[in-house]
């Protein structure tokens, strides 16, 4: 049987689909293809009741037949039941109703802190980053966080301390989320190119390799010292439907925007008809 | 004397409808990212030679961009100023932000709402539920703190913020001024409820009762100018008129990496003879082709890649 | 475990969705006046024989003095309750304040709503503009006081409400209970977004891409019970379908001058079995009359001075 | 030539028009059809460019084909430019932006406080009145009011003190509107069966007399001290064109619920070439 081949970029948008349950109400955020895509594949695979609130049109499960390389665009509203007005996301948000939302950074500190303002900080950065959107106050209220970046083998983009935190982790220099008054439960999944991870007592750990990095490259790669489970497995190979989400609803595909061009080189295969993926043997 | 809001006609040059907004202004910009931004007006400041404007929305693209570019702004108070995955950073406002040309107030989506509301409702504050904890509240000295009657809970406290002018651009209008959108809304209805003086520019003027029957998100009371700009929002969106245009954009951020890019891009599309030159220098075929997005689905994706 | 409102099948029974409702909730009622009132499911509560009911709400009629006659209030907490200059005061709800028998905490649209912003903002208050040197202020003990952080002003605080149980009734919706209403909404959006639970009935349950055509005012995430209830705004309004039934709130005003007059108006037309014998006892032919409005101006004047 | 007749209804609703100036954003109140009545022949006499909400469906500038017993009716929305939300009328009155509404009472005070809660007070009420809707926060910010009643002759509606404040006049005894805090400024005129009244000083007095009424019945009405302006004078009659707005609008006479019957027998006249009317010489 010919074997499925499948690249870095749809295995990552599958790893962070699979971090959503069924049943949640879930925000991808703008300018974020990896997580909006992952919405879509959630959505027509393990969770089909969520609801996939789009990321700037604050559209409700809508079916477009592509995804633009632009968060608000008409393109995004295609079959939807609806669309929120902005203040309504934003106050779902706030009383505690939104279950899950994606949140990257350019730099993550191990609390799950983000910094997508300006490496070097404010009111002199070294570079001024396009800023946070509503993240700042959505990391603060909604239920669980899923985080991701596709520059962890950088070095830059997993630090110990964030130049400047535009969203909240689990606690920052001020105290914890409970002592800060926040009512959301914090980052609760993250998924690197390198690997997944979760956050058992508020604090960065891996958990999954994607089966072509070795963990002493995670540990390099990462600018302090990470916790790693000690059942430290392989993250599960895509199955078959998938991995036709992604290729179905990414007809442009807008993911591999969020990739440096020699991650998107890097493939995988397996057998079609086999659960375990031959490159992780 | 009836206030000018209340006149039976408000339409207005491009020109006129500017001379409204002056130097030092705090200026609210609808629309949002690659969408319905307000690019008539926002060229229109340019040859104004506006100044030191202070810029505050949500997440924007272009627009911020060229105004920050074209050395008419102090401050910019957005969420987020950028091209997303796909085009990346902002060139003029990074430039500016990184040498500190410019004061770099980033705000947050809902914080905004919540100031805006405060003005919507004629309240001096509005307590928000987040911020605290972050660098972003370290940034605003104006915020400051509350602590609630009843629950004792302490929370952060945000000013009303009245924009002294909102530039919005719409679908249609009729001539007192009340005007049709589609969704997505994004800030617009805020802005237009907050602000002290709304400007909208459409891309057609309609008799009263199509605008009507289209819909009035804006009624006429909020409305001190309005004027017909077609094709006013370009190169973002303005469904279903048009498409964004992709490649204009990606030539403005090709541009934008230099002051010298700045000023030829100026020069070539902005500083003309006003709307018809710019989009003249634009040209009708690419302004034709971004109308063909409901050809079809392969027609869409062509223009998505453009 | 999935929660309840994320279930793709929300349809219920009547019955089944008024058994959400505890004795003692705080039940917001949508509509308002003589239009759109939920009155399938305040007659549901009747039957049902819920007890010490808390009701807020706006402006309202014979939904609030149906649930007050019929002895399942203990306290109302609405801006108004009555039939206007046409009918006069609510005779049942006058009688209980008179007699003590309720808690008359009688609040404004304005404080009821900042009330309910606070519960859909995630906010423990709100501060208000007014209410400051009237006798509302004084029937609220649990109002409080606020000091602008920024201006030094104090402000009345009001905590955030967030009713147990919302009671709408709308045009239609689909199974999930994506729900389409037509304006005037009333406070039925800051109702659904602010409560606990949310029960609609609807004219007619339809498929999902007609109520999605039709245009969703309330997302099936914000519903736990959708049911199917023709008519059930049944003396009020529910337009396009039909106006509202003068000579029936005429009949309900005569009746309810006296606790007899309650008791016969009760079964005759709501403790029998459910809406078919309350539509049975209304009679086909005034119900289809109702539907005639839109048949000439003559026609519906007609209806109007029944 | 014919004489002009009309009934008092019709001239009070004329007389509440009149305060209304050109260019005005006027809110009339649910169940008020007198002043509902008087917004429609303003809009459509002097102040065409006056915005009319609409009390209960906040639709802007309708034309109903009539005037239904019911305030939140469709009749009302036919011809709308638009609906205003709920919260977008109360919020623009919030800021100041409501030029004017009329407010009415069981009870109303010299300081133009009015009461529609309860005769008696509460909690125990001789009389539950129907209550105040949003008036309680809407006469604190709108920029002038205008009151009226239609009961002034009973002797029980302009009284000294209300025994409940539903809204609010220019002062209470808690203090002036400025000292609580209130930016609106309160009542700017009065129209009552018996006359027209202004607020000098914050403290009502009489300015025009019905032809028919005298001043020792108005003072003698009045449950309180009235002060008379030194220029007393007779309302201005009706107006042609205000008479045929009121009659064409109110085709199902819903303004005569507001009076007693036996003040609808009140009938005037004039000549239809005289300005002056023969019952006011």
């Amino acid at each position: 049987m010919t074997p499925v081949e499948f690249t870095i970029d749809e295995w990552f948008c599958i790893a962070l689909a699979r971090t959503i349950r069924d049943g949640e109400i879930v925000f991808h955020g703008f300018g974020s293809p990896c997580a909006q895509v992952a919405m879509y594949v959630a959505k027509r695979t393990h969770a089909p009741h969520m609801v996939l609130v789009e990321g700037s049109t604050y559209a409700l499960d809508p079916e477009p037949a592509f995804i633009p390389a632009t968060s608000n665009d008409w393109a995004l509203l295609r079959g939807a039941d609806h669309i929120l007005r902005f203040e309504e996301l934003f106050d779902l948000a706030a009383r505690g109703q939104l279950d899950r939302m994606f949140l990257s950074g350019a730099q993550i500190d191990p609390h799950g802190n983000t910094n997508v303002t300006a490496v070097g900080g404010l009111p002199r950065p070294r570079v001024k980053l396009g800023g946070g959107g509503g993240g700042c106050n959505l990391s603060a209220t909604v239920r669980e966080l899923t985080l991701w970046t596709t520059r962890h083998r950088s070095g830059r983009a997993l630090v110990a301390d964030c130049d400047f935190i535009t969203d909240l982790g689990h606690r920052t220099s001020l105290g914890t989320r409970k002592e800060l008054g926040l009512a959301g439960g914090g980052p609760g999944a993250m998924v690197t190119e390198l690997g997944v991870f979760d956050f058992p007592d508020g604090r960065l750990r891996l958990r999954e390799l994607f089966p072509d990095v070795q963990l002493d490259h995670v540990l390099a790669a990462t600018g302090f010292e990470l916790d790693v489970a000690r059942d430290l497995r392989a993250v599960a190979p895509p199955r078959a439907e998938e991995l036709a989400v992604v290729r179905s609803v990414d007809r442009l595909g807008v993911r591999r925007a969020e990739f440096h061009p020699r991650e998107l080189e890097r493939r995988f295969s397996r057998s079609a008809h086999h659960a375990s993926c031959p490159c992780c043997a | 004397m009836m206030r000018a809001r209340m006149l039976p006609d408000k339409r207005r040059t491009l020109a006129d409808a500017i001379a409204l907004v002056r130097d030092g202004d705090t200026v609210a910009l609808g629309g949002a990212l690659s969408y319905r931004e307000p690019m008539a007006l926002v060229r229109e400041l340019v040859r104004q030679e506006r100044r030191d404007l202070r810029l505050v929305g949500s997440a924007h693209g272009i627009d911020v961009d060229l105004l920050v570019g074209a050395g008419a702004v102090a401050a910019v108070e957005q969420s987020y100023v950028g091209f997303e995955q796909d085009l990346g950073l902002a060139p003029a406002y990074r430039r500016a932000a990184e040498l500190g040309l410019i004061a770099v107030r980033e705000t947050c989506c809902y914080t905004l709402l919540q100031q805006l509301r405060a003005a919507e409702y004629g309240l001096p504050f509005m307590p928000v539920r987040g911020v605290a904890g972050t660098g972003i509240l370290a940034l605003h000295p104006e915020y400051g703190e509350i602590t609630c009657p009843f629950t004792g809970q302490r929370l952060v406290a945000v000013p009303a913020l009245a924009p002294d002018v909102a530039l919005i651009h719409g679908l249609s209008a009729d001539r007192r001024g009340n005007v049709h959108l589609r969704r997505p809304f994004v800030l617009d209805e805020r802005f237009a409820h907050a602000s002290r003086q709304l400007i909208v520019t459409v891309e057609r003027l309609a008799p009263a009762d199509e605008v009507a029957e289209a819909g009035i998100v804006l009624p006429s009371f909020l409305v001190d100018a309005v004027v017909e700009a077609p094709l006013g929002a370009h190169p973002t969106s303005c469904y279903p008129q048009y498409a964004y245009d992709r490649a204009h954009l990606r030539e403005w951020v090709d541009a934008a990496g230099s002051d010298d890019g700045v000023s030829d891009y100026l020069a070539r599309y902005v500083t003309g003879d006003g709307e018809a030159a710019y989009l003249d220098a634009v040209g009708d075929e690419r302004l034709r082709g971004l109308c063909e997005w409901k050809d079809s689905t392969e027609r869409w994706m062509e223009l998505a890649s453009a």
